[in-house]
């Protein structure tokens, strides 16, 4: 159902403005969205297992900048080590995740708040780390993940699409994902049935935090650079994609595929909005109608007795 | 005794929490115990507070409204524009806005069963396109002599009490009056903590909820109003960085997200819990760049500290 | 094989278990009773390893052992059999059989899903059940899902070479007659393959099957009888500590009801899938029971008549009323009709809110002026019924998410009986509640009736509906397939269940 | 044609004295400092007044270029940097009117501050508080044009602003004349309601007025988000392709993420102006990524609004008998082109320049005007 909201979207948007279907534009929608993917994937995960996590915003700042720091530190070239950086960004969302995690599960802090919190405190670690500057990489090969295209996409796209097989791979055959709907259907009885409830809730979050560190490192290609504000405006849409593309926030339905195309609903709209010209103080009215519109018609309300 | 002692602590831990927190800051910097610092701490916090109560009714019931923050926004650009013409009815011409677009988030979660997260954000949007659209991007300004004409009296202060701490005491007590003396109040409850077993006992459920949203709705609206008087203004843009205090306040008041525990007094504490945490900030004379992260790291204890994680069985 | 010596368990002041002695011969099947709060969940729970004692020691064959968790427990060949519903309804059979063992079908890190199916038919092979492994399970009846649960459990003679002993807590509680005996001739047959610990409130049920029971009263072992010298009544009373006089249901009370006045007829209402073509009437003072299997329709009557659904054909009149018309609960409520679900924690009861606010739930307009309410007199409404139903509760202002199963239920009733309901609809109003709160519920649906109200009552025994019931309406597949009057002629379980099946 | 030729050599002429005298404004006022860099009257004494600077938020070069400036300012008074107080209301103008009241109670009054109050209606009830207080207060950007500190008194000491108009104007015509005087220009703009990026546009309007060829296909508001900038720069490309021939961002932020979303889509060459003379967007002006940006010195503005209020509060001088340009008055502001990038990188920021905070007015680039 979601696919047809895109579609008929799309749809919409090339009536208006044909200039909209076209490979460089669908490029620069998929340029967007890549980042904007990656949060998404990492909060599906979390919504699934019937938790929230407001923490990305923090989580992408700060990876984004420790990426920068270490990719300068190591020679400032992807050639000179500076790959290095990766696997080190990657490692500290996923570290920054488990506390993240840790603090909601093992403190017994519902996670909207937890979360929350770690985002505060995320973003105030980036502060703290830039000094509040720019932190900027200029080195060719690194950024060639934005300016090297292959058949119109540029790399990162290519990037972005092999971390959600991944994450596909994670939701269907792996013990994780399996765990992550059985604490999101019915947490007591996945407990009951020896599920190691609070080792896999950590696990959740710590898999949110890397998902959420390679938006970093995406951010970071894309922009060539870091900051404190780099995360800035991911909370909420994210949140709002997964939910659009038919993950329910009450756990256990949808998966990283809806993720997906949730994120693409927003991203076109986002794009086609400016593309058919609309005056920008419209904008987030627009948006907000449509998701509403997107919503009602990819939640399938059939099973659902009360919402809230 | 040693048991009700106990039970005496743990049921008002916020409480413990808020006047730990007042005693540590005062013990760093004695100023901070001045009745006048502490009386004027209050009194900025008006705003926050009452949009905080609004959001109370919406998380009581087990939902949410991230509308507030548009919402006010919406109206000081509203109030900027029609108190000129409206006067003092811009007070209940505002409320009553909030009231209705507040209705719309309730009817789109009752009806169309989509959650109030999504429901009150994207009305939330709707809100700000509103505020810029009838603004024309520009920040206003009121018209100074109705202003202090019809509302001086509430920047002004009695004595060392500002004023709008007596416009926060008398909104405070009338929401908590709705919560303990008014049948709103008792089925806002019900729907809270037990939905169906709410609807089996012949409650509109649905009405419940959209007048949740409603209320939570008006009194964001009235934050709003209360805020653009005390700036004389308004912009679209302008009570930005209400929300999240405004949420964290319910929650570390004690308020659960899954509704039907905690209320408006528990709001009371959070909210002054916030207030005392950010101006602690200033009297602990926190490096700016370590400000917020100390804030995320101060909240987060006064997190497990407050909330009374004794009957929550599964933490979600 | 699997002993406890000395069991003790203490919940802050409250002593939940001292010095409990217990043991489980290999494949031998035990009985476990006892009242609610006896201490039955928690000796099951320590069993089962999700509590640890404070003292006493567990001996595996002699071996002196300590379970950790429920997967220690497992490891250690202890398997349980949850109540109700235990499976999760949006994953598949086999996920749920393997749910927390995945790791076992992992290749190169990667789930194997044609190995798991497998294993999972063959596990339900075992209890002979024959479904398609890759089924959701919400899309099962209760007993298949009872039977997966056993299949789930069985599991563990994969994995530990210890002899199986697994726990079926209240296994029969969401059965119907029919389905337990299939049940039971599966337990007996299995007895080669474990020990069976059976926990249930259904006495006769229990001593049937089981070759020894054990008695728990108020955290201690009162008595220990081998099946066959067991005596039901001597049991109950060790159970409740006081004699269970005759007339169990009541049924010196039932007085006969007044035909004339119809407080409520069904002509023809069916609604899609749920149930068609009902017809029947209630009169004054009737109880009316409606048996039959899970799914044969009973609820969605209730429901229906609740106004929780509208059917779509035929007609519902109330009070013989034509103008009365309901289609929400807010007007079933308002025109004086009743309705106590089958869920209590979900749907009965206000678990955050005290007696007073659970009670005037349904009526606050008579409690209050002008949106305000009216405290006081609640108060009192609430001290009155507390006193007449002698609700036992801490104090008045106590949640009654603390209340005992059989006093939340009072509760419930109590909001009816106040609101002045005429029609009452009762879904399985004694589901999970022990002998002493039973024998209350029974004598206040008695009450009830004779004071002039008329019950629809889903019972949760044959024998439960043929004591109280004045008429017996048996469905089947949605449909009303006869009438029984017990209150006139003599009503045997067996021709219930030969009416259903 | 020749008459084009002709008033376009006028105007480059024009523009480029306009230049030469922001710049010689700036220099010679870094030249003057040398000896009288502290005032020994003022030396190592805070008169017992504490001194905090009120402003958004530690996430962007220029705020800690303001920063650094008051800094600078209390160093000169031979205290520690770590002696004037942050007070930061991360974009929440009611955490700033919060702060500054707490900061006042703290202190019993005796406080000095400078402030951006966030969002222009904020800044009536922040100064209105800091007179009740008793306090001293000098604002830069954000007021209503209805508040003037002469209407308030002597503790409101002055509004500092940057006509944002002006040097946007210069920058957009210098814009017009890389894209050759004629074809499609957009613009990203900050948040709409702020008054700099109410500004900005208006300068870009009045510029185009004197370029009929050149076309404003575009205003997109971006937020002064890098991220937000990229995308709407990239759908804008979807939208008019190669229509856009120049891009004005009303800020450099803004500015990065247009020239990431080019650099996307292989366009290198694109002219693009941007705001605010960040080093990070001077770089980029050497390197001719960036057309210009304008530099509104922060440094400075951030000390000498400091200043002004600290220096009333000590009785340096006395608000009330200054003229109303030395209360409401525009700060200085450079146009930073290729050609004197260097230069200027040199002079401002691989240096800063020791300014002589006595000097209150040097900079000043005339009286606030309104329309």
């Amino acid at each position: 159902m979601p696919i047809i909201v895109l579609a008929v979207l799309v749809v919409f948007f090339t009536f208006l403005n044909p200039n909209f279907f076209s490979m460089r534009n669908f490029a620069r929608i998929a340029i967007a969205a890549s980042p904007f993917l990656m949060v998404t994937i990492g909060v599906t995960f979390i919504i699934i297992m019937g938790s929230i996590d407001l923490s990305m915003e923090g989580t992408v700042s700060l990876t984004a900048i420790v990426f920068c720091f270490c990719f300068l530190f190591f020679g400032g070239t992807l050639g000179s080590g500076g790959w290095v950086a990766i696997p080190l960004a990657l490692l500290a969302g996923a570290i920054y995740g488990a506390l993240n995690g840790f603090i909601h599960a093992k403190l017994l802090i519902p996670s909207f708040m937890s979360s929350l919190a770690m985002g505060f405190v995320g973003i105030g670690a980036a502060v703290l780390l830039t000094g509040g500057g720019i932190v900027r990489i200029d080195d060719d090969i690194f950024r060639s993940l934005l300016t090297y295209r292959i058949q119109g996409f540029p790399l990162m796209v290519y990037v972005a699409i092999l971390f959600l097989i991944f994450g596909i791979i994670i939701q269907k055959f792996t013990v994780l994902g399996r765990n992550l709907y059985a604490i999101g259907g019915a947490e007591d009885l996945a407990a009951a049935s020896g599920v190691p409830v609070l080792r896999t809730r950590i696990l959740a979050f710590s898999l949110a935090g890397f998902y959420y560190s390679l938006a970093g490192v995406l951010q970071v290609a894309k922009l060539g650079q870091a900051e404190s504000v780099t995360g800035a405006n991911l909370m909420f849409l994210s949140i709002t994609a997964a939910v659009v593309g038919g993950v329910a926030l009450w756990g256990a339905i949808g998966g990283v595929f809806n993720a997906l195309i949730g994120v693409l609903i927003v991203a076109v709209i986002n794009n086609g909005m400016v593309v058919i010209g609309l005056p920008d103080y419209l904008q987030d009215g627009v948006l907000g109608i449509l998701v509403i519109v997107a919503v009602i018609l990819s939640t399938n309300r059939s099973n659902i007795r009360f919402v809230k | 005794m040693k048991q009700n002692f106990q039970n005496l602590l743990k049921s008002n831990f916020n409480w413990v929490t808020l006047f730990a927190l007042v005693l540590f800051v005062g013990f760093v910097d004695p100023n901070f115990w001045r009745p006048s610092s502490m009386l004027i701490l209050l009194g900025d916090i008006v705003p926050l507070f009452i949009m905080a109560l609004g959001l109370t009714f919406a998380i009581y019931i087990g939902g949410i409204d991230l509308s507030a923050q548009s919402m006010a926004n919406m109206i000081t650009v509203i109030a900027s524009v029609y108190l000129a013409s409206l006067g003092m009815w811009i007070v209940p011409a505002c409320i009553l806005t909030g009231a209705v677009l507040g209705a719309c988030s309730g009817i789109v979660t009752t009806r169309f069963l989509v959650p109030s997260f999504i429901s009150t954000l994207a009305i939330g949007m709707v809100c700000y396109s509103i505020a810029q659209w009838l603004s024309g991007n520009r920040a206003l300004y009121m018209n100074a002599e109705k202003r202090d004409a019809l509302f001086g009296w509430m920047l002004s202060s009695t004595g060392i009490i500002p004023n709008t701490i007596f416009v926060g005491a008398g909104v405070f007590i009338f929401v908590l009056l709705i919560e303990r003396k008014f049948v709103l109040g008792r089925r806002l409850k019900a729907v809270g903590s037990a939905e169906l077993a709410a609807a089996a006992s012949g409650i509109k459920v649905a009405r419940v909820k959209v007048l949740a949203f409603a209320l939570s709705g008006g009194l964001a609206a009235l934050a709003g109003v209360i805020f653009s008087i005390k700036l004389s203004g308004g912009a679209p843009s302008i009570a930005n960085g209400f929300l999240l205090p405004a949420i964290v306040a319910v929650l570390v008041g004690g308020t659960p997200l899954t509704g039907g525990v905690g209320g408006v007094v528990n709001t009371l504490v959070g909210t002054m819990i916030v207030a005392v945490i950010r101006a602690s900030m200033l009297y602990l004379e926190v490096d700016a760049t370590h400000q917020q992260m100390v804030f995320g790291l101060i909240l987060i204890t006064a997190i497990v500290f407050t909330i009374d994680r004794s009957k929550l069985t599964i933490v979600k | 094989m699997l002993e406890f010596k000395n069991i003790s368990k203490e919940f802050g002041p409250v002593k939940a278990l001292s010095n409990i002695n217990f043991r489980v011969e290999k494949g031998e099947i035990v009985g476990l009773v006892g009242e609610n709060g006896a201490g039955k969940s928690t000796l099951m729970k320590i069993i089962f390893g999700a509590y640890k004692a404070d003292s006493g020691t567990i001996l595996i064959d002699g071996r002196q052992t300590r379970f950790a968790s429920p997967r220690d427990a497992m490891a250690n060949g202890i398997g349980m059999v949850f109540q109700e519903q235990s499976l999760i309804g949006n994953l598949s059979i086999m996920e749920n059989i393997f749910l927390g063992r995945e790791h076992e079908f992992r290749k190169f890190g990667l789930l194997d899903f044609q190995k798991m199916e497998s294993a999972a038919q063959h596990q339900l092979s075992k209890v002979g059940l024959k479904v398609d492994a890759k089924l959701q399970t919400f899309d099962l009846s209760f007993a298949q899902r009872q039977l997966v649960e056993l299949a789930k459990v069985l599991t563990l003679e994969e994995r530990t070479s210890r002899d199986l002993v697994i726990l079926l807590d209240e296994p029969t509680s969401v059965l119907s007659e029919d389905e337990v005996a299939l049940l039971f001739n599966l337990v007996n047959s299995l007895r080669s393959r474990a020990a069976f610990i059976f926990v249930s409130h259904r006495l006769d049920e229990v001593i049937s099957i089981s070759d020894r029971v054990y008695v728990l009263k108020d955290g201690e072992m009162v008595d220990e009888v081998s099946a066959q010298d067991a005596d039901p009544a001597k049991i109950q009373s060790k159970m409740v500590g006081r004699e269970i006089e005759s007339g169990y249901y009541k049924q010196d009370e039932r007085e006969p009801y007044n035909k004339e006045q119809t407080i409520l007829s069904l002509e023809n209402v069916s609604k899609e899938n749920s149930f068609d073509a009902i017809s029947f009437e209630l009169h004054k003072s009737e109880v009316v029971c409606l048996v039959g299997t899970e799914g044969s329709g009973r609820e969605a009557v209730l429901r229906c008549i609740f106004g929780m659904s509208n059917p779509d054909q035929g007609r519902i009149t109330y009070f013989q009323n034509d103008k009365i018309k309901i289609g929400s609960p807010f007007e079933a409520v308002n025109n004086g009709v009743g309705y106590m679900p089958r869920e209590r924690k979900i749907e009965g009861i206000f678990s955050s809110m005290n007696i007073a606010e659970n009670i005037t739930s349904s009526q606050m307009e008579k409690y209050s002026r002008y949106g305000f309410l009216n405290l006081t007199s609640e108060q009192d409404l609430a001290r009155d019924w507390i006193e007449r139903l002698s609700i036992k509760t801490p104090s008045i202002s106590t949640d009654c998410g603390r209340l005992s199963g059989g006093n939340q239920q009072k509760v419930v009733l109590a909001k009816w009986r106040s609101s002045g309901a005429q029609l009452m609809m009762l879904d399985h109003p004694t589901r999970g509640l022990d002998i002493g709160a039973k024998q209350d519920v029974y004598s206040m649906i008695r009450e009830m009736s004779a004071s002039g109200i008329g019950l629809i009552v889903v019972p949760d025994t044959f024998e439960e509906a043929i004591g109280l019931a004045h008429t017996i309406f048996v469905m089947k597949d949605g449909a009303c397939v006869k009438r029984f009057a017990p209150d006139r002629e003599r009503v045997t379980p067996f021709d219930l269940v030969a009416a259903m099946t | 044609m020749s008459t084009f030729i002709k008033d376009f050599i006028e105007r480059e002429k024009l523009s480029r004295r306009n230049f030469m005298f922001a710049s010689a404004a700036g220099i010679t006022s870094a030249a003057v400092v040398g000896p009288l860099g502290i005032n020994p009257a003022l030396a190592g004494s805070h008169g017992g007044w504490s001194m905090a600077w009120s402003y958004r938020d530690r996430a962007s070069a220029y705020w800690n270029a303001i920063v650094s400036g008051g800094e600078a300012y209390v160093e000169s008074l031979g205290m520690a940097s770590s002696d004037m107080v942050n007070l930061i209301n991360e974009g929440s103008s009611e955490k700033s009117l919060a702060d500054i009241k707490a900061f006042l109670a703290k202190n019993g009054g005796k406080g000095a501050i400078a402030c951006d109050a966030n969002d222009s209606p904020n800044a009536r009830p922040v100064v209105e508080a800091v007179r009740e207080a008793g306090g001293y207060i000098s604002t830069i950007w954000n007021k209503t044009d209805d508040l003037h500190p002469w209407d308030i008194g002597d503790n409101y000491v002055a509004h500092l602003s940057w006509s944002g108009e002006k040097p946007s104007a210069d920058a957009a015509r210098l814009l017009f004349d890389e894209m050759g005087g004629k074809g499609g220009v957009v613009h990203i703009g900050g948040i709409p309601a702020n008054i700099p990026a109410i500004e900005r546009l208006d300068g870009l309007k009045a510029a185009l007025k004197d370029y009929p060829d050149v076309e404003l296909l575009d205003v997109q508001s971006a937020d002064w988000d890098t991220t937000k900038a990229a995308e709407v720069m990239s759908s804008l490309l979807t939208r008019y392709g190669d229509e856009i021939k120049g891009v004005h961002c009303a800020n450099d932020n803004m500015a990065y993420g247009v020239i990431e979303a080019l650099k996307a889509e292989g366009i290198t060459d694109m002219p693009i102006t941007a705001f605010d003379g960040n080093p990070e967007a001077v770089d980029l002006v050497m390197k001719g990524d960036l057309l210009a940006t304008v530099f509104t010195n922060p440094h400075w503005g951030g000390g000498i609004a400091l200043a002004l209020a600290h220096q009333a509060a000590i009785g340096a001088f006395k608000p009330s008998e200054e003229s109303n340009a030395h209360r409401e008055f525009y700060g200085p502001s450079i146009l930073v082109t290729p050609k004197d990038a260097a230069e200027f990188k040199a002079t401002y920021l691989d240096s800063t320049p020791k300014y002589d905070w006595n000097d209150r007015w040097g900079l000043s680039a005339g009286q606030i005007q309104y329309k």
